[in-house]
């Protein structure tokens, strides 16, 4: 055996928590969209381990689909960005507060 | 099911249906008021010659008169299922007659007459449907489907506080009505783990086997919805501001009719459902009853505004009944109910007089009203006689209820009947009040002219119509009670003995 | 993959194809007809799910083509038609590109019938993507409005990461189980009894990203934003699809979990009375009415939330039926909404209401028979779906949220009846509003009767539900 | 003959009341007179010609049944015995007579409908009253001349004062018939029954103890309609109504009605000392106490308001005494003389030019000597002239508390004797002052109805001789009425009392007139002395009332109205509405806007999760 | 040997993880970020998934940060960018920590109860054909779904991102 499979999903927790911190904590949008990439990645690192832990495949193939996913939303995040950036001349969240109550 | 096989014919249907239908009908020709005014018109006489006709034709016997019972929504067993019996046709028979009272004091309608008729109508519906219905949820639908045309009456045509009272009057029975459909819903499903059948039908429902507890805490669900709307001493204060604010046809309606739902209910379904609990109850009903009618009474005579006396004084009429219902015996059953009935006639005979009045003059408030006798002698001499019948004047309508009431009550609560009994002189005390602010003295600075610029006409050809045989009906109800107090008596006792006797 | 499996996901793959197709036919002929041919083909998924029976009952060990699924197939394609037969004035107005909008619609709705089918989580994970990324831009799809980017931003983020919680969770389910496919998935979820802890944070994760994607407390606090600053016709296809559809798949998720669910029950039962609540008391003084709309949609999600709780057959079938009533009485809500809506503006301020019931009448009193549906007043729908609900919480035993429902129900009609007031009660200073297009009459008429007559007779679909549920 | 035609007797005046009351204002003035007067006079026919039915036990018809429920039985049905017989007589007697005054003296109001109407009303209510034979319908009647009273009393409602004064009647009546409805209750649910006869028949069943309280609540009843201490403030006010109304209603009639409540339920209160007593306490000190207040009054029909008082109080004191003979016979005599007064002050009034002081009379003997001739007579009988009919109804029921013998009767006695005294003297006070000395008032020569002089005749003869009707053996008389009312015959006084209670009652008279001959033969203002003004506003018990009820209970109305209601129950039912607007405010603080804020709330939500299942799981 | 490589590669992917998100400069931070996909790439290897380990590397290393950085450039936001010029300092940090730090002992604690813990990963190596033949044959339906949701997701991106919508004046607005 490689490792206890405890220690990877640790691994994963870890990450997974330091990419929630940093969404919660950033005001860069593009930070936060970083930190949604992290944890998506944590899920990934579980998905794989199950795999090998199960032997199965289904577990890379969802790691897969989770990858296309996350580039489909990148691409419509950046595109927000872009556009919020025209709009505001900024990309820090904390502008975006016209709605509210 | 313990319901005979339905009618051949459904004319409680009929009865219940037809002004919904005028209802649809006005919204459809909302263009043309006048079409929509004699429509409504139409719709409330045929119902109150249909009624008229059951009231002849039906004997006056206990037990069920008529059925009506059809599959609705199986799934949770509920059934479209309704009966009628002595209790139900009187009641139904006063809500037709006040309907068209209703809409000929509102003939002169002007905003939006379409929509106003059309709740009027189905205000209508819910009310006969109350009286009708024997499945809990079918009662429950209709109960709640009275609020929402009176909170729109009361709101779109009320007057100055219009809405403040419209919010209130709803929130007051809706918070009632909740508990009853929460203890309905408990009931059903106590009744359905106990036996396997799953229904709402009440005579299955009368059946269940409660521990004492859970028979309590049903029953005052019940207790609260219904007492709410009766309305007794401490939740009453909804009722002066929706008379008060209400539109004629409004105030009529909730005093006439809204009233008697509360009644109703508690005679119908609390009572026989919860015996016992209604057994441990009884005492605090009367006790609450005997402070509203001094309350009530009290409060009505430091009143200015006419609608307001008048709204109080059903507060302290209720108190009497729910004092006789409290009594559990045969004759102040028999005087409740009649009073019940008088108290609607009288009442909404007050309120549209007083609308009249508003017509002409304008102001409802004592203080500037005055000396009308000499301007509108025939509007004053009705309303003489209503304010009489109110104050319960032996030979009128409210008198024959009110004895009877305290002949029974006093065989229970010597005491309170007899301190109740006072509560006759505060009624005369506030009643004199209006009378002597309305009718006598100089010619008040409201009273000079009227709202034309002209000195104010005294009624007209529609308003002697109104008004005659309702005067009538006050003189007949107090003389005679008799064909009133017939249908009632074998029903009241059915329902006594559902009841455990002190 | 086989033309078996093809034939019988026809409804969800005539909806992508045809968005497509919509989009692709858009490029070269751009015209705000592609809405009603969107519209048109959505009924024809519609139809094909009521019509054409599916061959094998599950399609790739990832989305059921049971009667239930299909059911929810049909509905949500309805929706999404009803909703671009909404949009076409909508767009007109705000001179939004036609098939584009039309496109996203579709596909937003072949993404919901994709989840509300779904057997496995993988399916689950792509459904609710599928749409969750439409609906990233179709909340934003009013450019030049900077309350629709900001809207857009924040359901963006959020759901973004609501995502990775999801899929934080599938992942640890899948570890702790070896499989995807439900019921397997929770089957290996079993430890002598209870809930495996693995189970348990995974199930935690993902009720976060389903309390997002429902709009429960404590992670509703976008609701009213996303609402407000959306444009009117997808706030209706947002407050009902996209929650409906998580909640419609979430029965045969529960169904599968057993008696599991026992474990996170006090967590449902505190989400459902914190939604509740938190719905509730922020709905009370909203003077806006989207942003009402939206809070109020919290308290229902939380009703829902009951259903789901109580389980077993007449809970879910109660539960459905809300969800009917709520997606209808919603629908029309908004309809009315975006009929109200104007070129430069669309009225949502109660004060922009004020007296309009005179001046709008049919549109205002559809609105007023919505709220009050929403509100559970008979005659209307709503009545019935809470007292299902009610019944259900009693019969399972949770007294005391069935209390905290008729209060929320009792205190609900505050603010339902606020703008019922305002628009029938108040002088009229409101000002006259362009009158609606054609389709929208339609289909507010088609709401109302729907309110009225399942309110008056809701037999048939209480039997029609209890027979789907799997 | 048919006993149905008893209904005649009340069918007839309430014919020509709903008549008028309906179609009058539409009809020539003289008919409404006319149909008015007509419907009375038939009725006094009726009583005449069914005056054989009286015989013995009477007769009891009933029309048909007006309210019946489980063992409640109570008909529209008429007792007509001797008592009803001779009641009935009188009163539609005295009220045809008054009616023909009437016609001329309201020939002027265009009103004339409405007061014939409550008139006719009026006569219909109290002949229920007398033949009633249940409470129920006794109390109809008793309700319905105090409607009918109210009515009239406030006839000239443009002034306040009248509709005020009626108001204050009604009300204050209410408050016997109060303690009469309670009675009724009582004795319903002791006996069940309400009919007359057999409570009458049956009261000896009742357990003596409860029998006091209910004579009491009788009383109480009896002393709201006969003004009685100390339900008798409304009486003076009352003269706020046109002049036939005080003689009919609040002279003859209804202010009798007591009395003859109490007659008829005789069998029920003779069962117990302790009434009996009572009411004789109240009839006495109330005779002392009007008596005391006539003194002073300066309005004519105040005067002789208070001296009705008075001489009811005579009548109380004599049932208490329990000589029913003398108490009715000294109703039926004083309902003549009295309304012969009233009816007299009436014209006076008008000859003095609507003029009701006394000190602006004066003098009027030389405008209209007939008139003096007949006032003089009812002035004599009042004050108990020896041998007119007032002497020797007032001297039987003296003698009736003298040969009682115990003390409180020998008291009661005195009281009555010395009452006697002051009678006489604000009789002939009234008599001078009126009629003597030279003419204080304004010139005006009034045409006066012959109807206004020629209706006094038959009732001054009636009063001159009524006391025929009940004369002692004594006199060589043979009590008839009280034969006739089939109660005992007066106590067998030996001769020297019968003799001595003669010779005292006449110096008794005279003791009266003198004085009042010496002070006001020839008119000199009254001194305006504190006592004067005391006795003027009857003893202050307005003022009293005033302070001890009417204040407090405004009071208590205000009260429960702005800090029960208002306050205490809308204040709790907003205050909750208040309360969860404004929670409602913090919850929407959440919804900062602020994204990460937002984010915050997951993180949240799911350590809560996770820190609730770990504690599950681990504990 | 492999177990060893796994722990450095873990400490490398979380050490650069924390880097990246602490860094104020997102172009340090992309980078940093680059830096443990790629260690988390060769952990995918490791747990015999070498086809998952290309495509961290190519999408998320080589497409997705691409992107990214290609963004930021495009956006200008250099160094002293003033979105977050003075970053999160300790005080915006601590709480977050705080509460990151008590989610991950909860989840970590709750791990603790399950039997997993007990398993090991074994030696096992996913062969591309047998992981190409997963893809295409089990789950091809859903590589159609996930094609379309490209597709759509390019279309809401091109919409969304197209320069000039109409109301925009060229300086934006404030």
């Amino acid at each position: 055996m490689i490792v206890p499979f405890q220690h990877l999903l640790i691994l994963a927790s870890i990450l997974f928590l330091l990419g929630l911190m940093a969404v919660l904590v950033r005001r860069n949008l593009i930070m936060l969209l970083i930190g949604v990439e992290i944890m998506l990645n944590a899920a990934g690192l579980v998905l794989v381990g199950a795999s090998a832990l199960w032997q199965q495949l289904d577990g890379q193939v969802m790691v897969i689909f989770l990858m296309a996913m996350t580039s489909a939303e990148v691409s419509i995040s950046l595109a927000m960005v872009v556009y919020l950036n025209r709009r505001k001349k900024t990309i820090d969240v904390r502008a975006f507060d016209e709605l509210r109550g | 099911m313990t319901f005979a096989a339905p009618t051949e014919f459904p004319i409680l249907s009929l009865v219940l249906w037809l002004p919904f239908v005028g209802t649809l009908l006005c919204l459809l020709m909302r263009h043309s008021p006048q079409a929509c005014r004699w429509l409504a018109l139409l719709a409330t006489l045929s119902v109150l010659l249909l009624t008229v006709g059951l009231f002849v034709g039906l004997p006056a016997e206990p037990g069920w008169l008529l059925k009506e019972n059809y599959a609705w929504i199986p799934s949770f067993g509920i059934r479209y299922s309704l009966a009628l019996d002595g209790i139900s046709l009187l009641l139904i028979s006063l809500t037709a007659l006040l309907q068209v009272a209703a809409v000929l004091i509102s003939w002169k309608q002007q905003e939006h007459p379409p929509l106003f008729y059309a709740l009027v109508l189905v205000l209508e519906t819910g009310i006969l449907g109350v009286f009708l219905a024997t499945d809990l949820i079918l009662f429950y639908l209709f109960w709640e489907l009275m609020l929402i045309p009176m909170l729109f009456l009361i709101g779109i045509w009320g007057h100055e506080n219009r809405v403040y009272a419209a919010l209130k009057f709803f929130f007051f029975t809706l918070t009632g009505s909740l508990c009853l459909l929460l203890a309905i819903i408990s009931l059903y499903l106590i009744h359905g783990e106990q036996t396997g059948v799953y229904s709402f039908a009440f005579e299955t429902l009368k059946q269940t086997q409660l521990t004492g507890g859970m028979e309590m805490l049903l029953y005052l669900g019940f207790l609260l919805a219904f007492v709410v709307k009766v309305p007794l001493f401490p939740f009453h204060t909804w009722l002066p501001d929706a008379h008060t604010e209400a539109p004629a046809a409004g105030s009529v309606d909730l005093a006439g009719l809204l009233l008697k739902t509360g009644i109703y209910g508690l005679i119908r379904f609390a009572f026989p459902l919860f015996p016992h609990a209604a057994e441990q109850s009884l005492p605090y009903l009367a006790v609450l009853a005997l402070i509203g009618i001094f309350y009530a009474a009290w409060i009505a005579y430091a009143q200015t505004d006419i609608k307001r006396v008048v709204a109080y004084s059903s507060v302290a009429h209720m108190g009497f009944v729910i004092l006789g219902l409290s009594a559990w015996n045969q004759l102040a059953w028999e005087g409740a109910l009649l009073l019940m009935i008088n108290h609607g006639v009288t009442t909404g005979g007050l309120f549209i007089l007083i609308a009249m009045l508003q017509e002409r003059t304008g102001s409802r408030d004592l203080r500037g009203l005055g000396g009308v006798w000499k301007t509108l002698p025939f509007f004053s001499a009705f309303f003489l006689l209503f304010c009489l019948a109110s104050l319960g004047l032996p030979g009128l309508a409210n008198f024959a209820g009110e004895i009877l009431v305290l002949l029974g009550a006093f065989a229970r609560w010597p005491l309170l009947a007899a301190l109740a009994a006072a509560g006759v002189v505060f009624s005369a005390a506030y009643m004199l009040r209006v009378v002597q602010g309305v009718l006598w003295g100089p010619l008040g600075q409201s009273c000079k002219i009227d709202v034309k610029d002209s000195l104010p006409t005294d009624l007209d050809r529609r308003e002697w119509i109104l008004l005659i045989p309702l005067a009538l009906l006050v003189v007949w109800l107090g003389l005679y009670p008799a064909p009133v107090l017939e249908p009632l008596r074998g029903p009241i006792g059915l329902l006594l003995q559902a009841g455990v006797l002190p | 993959m086989s033309g078996l499996e093809l034939q019988s996901l026809l409804p969800q793959i005539l909806l992508a194809l045809g968005a497509t197709a919509v989009l692709m036919l858009g490029a070269w002929y751009p015209s705000r007809n592609w809405i009603l041919a969107g519209a048109a083909i959505a009924l024809l998924a519609a139809l094909s799910a009521g019509l054409i029976a599916p061959a094998i009952p599950e399609v790739a060990q990832l989305y059921s083509t049971g009667s239930y699924a299909r059911f929810f197939v049909a509905l949500w394609s309805i929706l999404g038609a009803l909703t671009l037969l909404l949009s076409l004035r909508y767009t007109e107005i705000h001179d939004l590109p036609g098939s584009e909008y039309a496109a996203l619609v579709l596909f937003a709705s072949c993404g919901m019938g994709l989840l509300s089918a779904a057997t496995s989580l993988i399916g689950l994970f792509l459904g609710l993507e599928a749409f969750t990324l439409v609906f990233y831009v179709l909340i934003a799809f009013k450019r030049e409005d900077s309350r629709g980017a900001e809207a857009g931003l924040k359901y963006l983020v959020l759901g973004a990461v609501a995502t990775g919680f999801l899929a934080f969770g599938i992942a640890l389910i899948y570890a702790a189980s070896g499989s995807f496919h439900l019921p397997e998935a929770f089957a290996g979820l079993q430890q002598d009894g209870g809930m495996r802890a693995l189970g348990l944070v995974g199930w935690a994760l993902m009720l976060v990203a389903i309390g997002f994607k429902v709009s429960l407390a404590p992670f509703h606090l976008w609701t009213p934003d996303v609402y407000q600053g959306a444009p009117a016709p997808v706030t209706g296809l947002l407050a009902t699809g996209s929650k409906g559809a998580v909640i419609a798949a979430l029965v045969p998720l529960f169904v599968a979990l057993g008696p599991l669910k026992a474990d996170l029950e006090q967590i449902l039962w505190v989400l459902a009375a914190l939604s509740l609540l938190a719905g509730t008391f922020a709905a009370l003084p909203q003077r806006n009415l989207k942003r009402m709309l939206a809070y109020s949609s919290v308290v229902h999600m939380g009703y829902l939330m009951i259903g789901l709780l109580v389980g077993g057959p007449a809970a879910y079938r109660a539960l459905l039926f809300y969800l009917i009533a709520y997606t209808v009485a919603t629908l029309g809500a908004f309809g009315v909404l975006s009929s109200f809506s104007q070129r430069d503006d669309e009225p949502q301020e109660y004060a922009d209401f004020r007296g309009l019931g005179y001046l709008h009448p049919r549109r205002s009193s559809v609105l007023a028979a919505c709220l009050l549906s929403l509100a559970g007043i008979p005659p209307l729908v709503g009545f019935f779906a809470k007292f299902g609900i009610i019944a259900a919480a009693l019969k399972g035993g949770y007294p005391g949220l069935a209390v905290i429902a008729i209060l929320a129900a009792l205190a609900s009609l505050y603010y339902y009846l606020t703008p019922i007031i305002v628009l029938f009660m108040q002088q009229r200073d409101a000002r006259q509003l362009r009158r609606g297009g054609r389709y929208e009459y339609f289909v507010l008429t088609l709401c109302f009767a729907v309110l009225l007559l399942l309110g008056i007779y809701p037999a048939p679909l209480f039997q029609f539900l209890a027979s789907l549920l799997p | 003959m048919d006993s149905r035609l008893l209904f005649l007797l009340i069918l007839l005046p309430l014919a020509g009341g709903v008549i008028n009351a309906c179609v009058g204002c539409r009809m020539p003035r003289r008919l409404v007179a006319l149909l008015a007067t007509t419907s009375i006079l038939g009725s006094f026919i009726a009583t005449l010609s069914c005056w054989s039915l009286a015989a013995g036990s009477g007769t009891q018809v009933k029309l048909f049944t007006w309210l019946a429920s489980a063992g409640l039985q109570a008909d529209i049905g008429l007792l007509f015995d001797p008592l009803a017989a001779s009641m009935c007589l009188m009163v539609t007697g005295v009220a045809s007579l008054i009616h023909i005054y009437a016609a001329g003296y309201m020939e002027h109001d265009e009103n004339q409908a409405r007061f014939f109407a409550l008139l006719n009303l009026f006569v219909f209510a109290m002949l229920c009253i007398i033949l009633a034979d249940n409470l129920l319908l006794l109390f109809l009647g008793w309700e319905g001349v105090g409607f009918c009273s109210y009515g009239l009393i406030g006839f000239w409602y443009e002034k306040k004062e009248n509709a005020l004064a009626g108001r204050k009647a009604f009300i204050v009546t209410r408050v016997g018939d109060l303690f009469f409805t309670i009675a009724l209750l009582w004795l319903f649910s002791l006996l069940g029954t309400v009919e007359i006869a057999e409570i009458n028949l049956r009261a000896a069943e009742l357990d003596p103890a409860l029998i006091t309280p209910l004579v009491l609540l009788l009383l109480g009843g009896a002393c709201g309609k006969s003004a009685q201490l100390p339900l008798m403030t409304w009486l003076p006010d009352a003269m706020a109504g046109p002049t036939p109304v005080s003689a009919l209603i609040h002279a003859a009639t209804m202010v009798t009605a007591g009395v003859y409540l109490l007659c008829r339920m005789f069998p029920l209160v003779s069962l117990s000392p302790v009434g009996m007593a009572v009411i004789a306490c109240v009839g006495a000190f109330t005779a002392l106490y009007a008596a005391s207040c006539a003194l002073a009054q300066r309005e004519i029909k105040r005067v002789l308001a208070y001296s009705t008082m008075s001489q009811i109080g005579y009548m109380f004191l004599a049932v208490g005494m329990g000589s029913v003979a003398a108490a009715v016979n000294h109703l039926l005599v004083h309902a003549f003389f009295k309304a012969l007064l009233f009816m007299g002050a009436g014209t006076l009034i008008h000859l003095a030019g609507e003029e009701n002081d006394i000190y602006q009379m004066g003098g009027l003997r030389k405008k209209n000597p007939l008139l003096f001739g007949l006032f003089l007579i009812g002035i004599l009988c009042l004050a108990g002239a020896p041998f007119t009919g007032g002497f020797f109804s007032k001297d039987a029921i003296l003698l009736a508390a003298f040969s009682r013998g115990d003390g409180l009767s020998a008291c009661l006695w005195g009281i009555g004797v010395f009452t006697a005294g002051l009678t006489s003297f604000y009789s002939f006070r009234l008599l001078y002052l009126v009629f003597f000395g030279e003419y204080r008032g304004q010139e005006t020569s009034p045409h006066l109805s012959p109807l206004l002089i020629w209706t006094l005749p038959p009732l001054a003869l009636l009063g001159l001789f009524g006391g025929l009707l009940n004369l002692p053996y004594f006199y060589g008389g043979h009590e008839i009425l009280s034969r006739f009312l089939g109660t005992p015959p007066s106590a067998e006084a030996p001769l020297a009392t019968e003799l001595g209670l003669l010779v005292l009652m006449s110096l008794v008279f005279a003791v009266g007139w003198l004085p009042a001959h010496l002070l006001y033969r020839n008119f000199q203002p009254e001194p305006e002395t504190p006592w004067r003004r005391f006795l003027l506003q009857g003893w202050r018990f307005d003022l009293l009332y005033e302070q001890i009820i009417l204040r407090p209970y405004r009071f208590v109305a205000r009260f429960c109205w702005l800090a029960g209601d208002r306050a205490l129950i809308d204040g709790v039912v907003e205050g909750i509405g208040r309360t969860m607007l404004h929670w409602g405010g913090y919850f929407r603080l959440l919804a900062t806007g602020q994204i990460s804020f937002y984010l915050q709330g997951f993180a949240w939500g799911l350590l809560l999760m996770l820190g609730w299942l770990l504690l599950k799981t681990a504990v | 040997m492999a177990t060893w490589l796994f722990y450095i590669l873990g400490a490398v992917a979380v050490v650069a993880t924390a880097m990246a998100v602490t860094r104020r400069n997102p172009v340090h931070a992309v980078i940093y970020l680059v830096n443990s996909f790629f260690a988390l790439a060769l952990i995918f290897y490791l747990l015999g998934a070498p086809l998952v380990a290309a495509w961290e590397v190519i999408i998320y290393a080589g497409a997705i940060m691409v992107l990214f950085l290609f963004i930021i450039m495009m956006l200008k936001l250099s160094p002293g960018e003033e979105a977050d010029r003075q970053g999160p300092g300790p005080l915006q940090w601590l709480p977050v920590m705080l509460l990151g730090g008590a989610i991950l002992t909860c989840t970590l604690l709750l791990l603790q109860f399950d039997p997993v813990g007990g398993q090991g990963l074994p030696h096992w190596y996913a062969s591309p054909r047998d992981f190409g033949y997963a893809l295409f044959h089990k789950y091809a339906l859903a590589v159609e779904i996930v094609s379309f949701q490209l597709l759509f997701a390019a279309v809401g991106a091109f919409y969304v991102g197209r320069a000039g919508g109409r109301k925009i004046a060229p300086g934006g607005e404030q």
